[in-house]
């Protein structure tokens, strides 16, 4: 897994790629945060366009990072969220503390779970 | 009930191998000819298992991991994770969503709760001191039915 | 010399479990970065092993194939593959390129030439009527070398 | 692994797909001679573009289609051979009894061996 890290204006993005497990989360974790640190971005995109593969360990990285732009008053947006990785999120509610932007090229746009 | 085919793994609790681990089990149950959700479904699940047996179960060193994986009939798969690492003291209590005794806040307290929601079944046995074994089954839909 | 990372798998003599055996093998390895032919190599010298434990070992039923792998400093990756099926008489024999006892004449005769030519290194121990091992040593070499 | 199979006036084509190992073989021997046998095609094409991977079963399975087209007076051609494949073939000394026509599209065509 892997990470690239861009800033324009007042916005962060962060497009992960790979599969997001333990073994790889901390790395991830340590790129964005030293990043994110220095810029105090306004609004965090986590762009998952690229993740073949989340578990558990992606909730951790994705609360995280919610909970460092809390504390700065940014707010964190989650990008290309493909259906096995919206899965995983809706487990932990993370459509609840993150807006879920869009999905995938070509994959159909989900309704919320009611 | 007969297993159709079976396989034992084991592994260092190095965190490497949980992306081999659940690679291991894709290619096991491949021939089921599952579907993206599915696969999904049991890679996630295995993760969340061997990736315990490293956080938690040999947190202090590395010890060995112990992956069983079985077919039976009509697509039903059954997945033991076994480690000889601290045990569960509680585990109703550990089952809990949210609830973890990782202090760094980077661990959701979710492993057990996607093992459940994304399994048809799930049983945890532990004895403090002595390890932890988790049992997992699923059943593969035949795309034909 | 100390393996980085290891694995041992075992899985009974079906042939559904010669595709598993190289899939399970070339995801041991992937964190090493094998280019495609480096991959390919490894893949087809599991899977003559594991064939020969199917097909010759284990000719009149089914038995336990033990295959272990390990990887060691600098690129080394070790594979063993095990088998307690019918020994092999003569192993010097066994190994010239064509010999076979296969006598439906599909089996080319080639698994060991396979083995030895895509491998660094080959060792063959087997006593008859106690089973085979098949040691196998592939240098993976690093892409920034 | 899986097999297509073709007939246009005296050639007969077998598309192979997916690896081609002990396990699927010989299901795929049965394929192609009951066909070979009906039509005794006076050229035989082998089209490994599919196939993924091979060990020596698949040289079994060349030697042996190449006894059985010998024996009504044919020919075996080998086509789409990749790279990874074509080193398995020449250990067998493939390309003394059948021609390997051409490479997969996109990579470059190999002399042979001297
Ligand atoms: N194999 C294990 N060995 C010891 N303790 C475990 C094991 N698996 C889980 N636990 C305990 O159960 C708790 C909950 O596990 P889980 O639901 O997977 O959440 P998390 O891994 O995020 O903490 C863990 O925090 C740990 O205390
Ligand atoms: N694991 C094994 N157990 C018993 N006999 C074996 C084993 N592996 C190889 N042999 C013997 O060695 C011979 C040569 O093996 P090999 O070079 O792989 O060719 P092939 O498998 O095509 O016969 C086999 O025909 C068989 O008699």
């Amino acid at each position: 897994m892997d990470v690239q890290l861009t800033v324009e204006e007042e916005t962060m993005t962060a497009f992960l790629s790979g599969e997001i497990d333990h073994h790889g989360a901390g790395e991830i974790r340590r790129k964005i945060d030293e990043m994110a640190q220095r810029v105090r971005p306004q609004k965090m995109i986590l762009d998952f366009g690229g993740v073949t593969f989340m578990d558990s360990s992606g909730i951790g990285l994705v609360m995280g990072r919610y909970r460092l732009l809390q504390s700065f008053g940014g707010a964190l947006c989650l990008r290309h969220v493909s259906s096995p990785l919206k899965k995983v999120m809706r487990l932990a509610g993370l459509d609840r503390i993150a807006q879920i932007e869009d999905t995938r090229p070509g994959e159909k746009q989900e309704g919320k779970r009611s | 009930m007969k297993a159709i085919n079976e396989m034992k793994l084991t592994v260092p609790s190095r965190s490497a191998n949980e992306g081999f681990a659940r690679a291991a089990v894709a290619a096991f149950i491949a021939p089921l000819d599952p579907t993206i959700g599915e696969l999904a479904d049991i890679k996630t699940a295995v993760s969340e298992a061997v990736t315990n047996c490293i956080v938690h179960a040999y947190r202090d060193g590395i010890g060995v991991i112990y992956i069983q994986a079985k077919i039976l009939e009509q697509g039903r798969v059954v997945i033991r994770v076994r480690d000889t690492g601290c045990g569960i003291e509680d585990v109703k209590k550990a089952m809990e969503p949210l609830f973890t005794t990782c202090e760094n806040g980077e661990r959701a307290g979710l492993g057990f709760a996607v093992m459940e929601s994304f399994m048809d079944k799930l049983r945890v046995s532990s004895r403090p001191g002595r390890g932890t074994t988790v049992t997992m089954e699923k059943t593969i839909l035949s795309k034909g039915a």
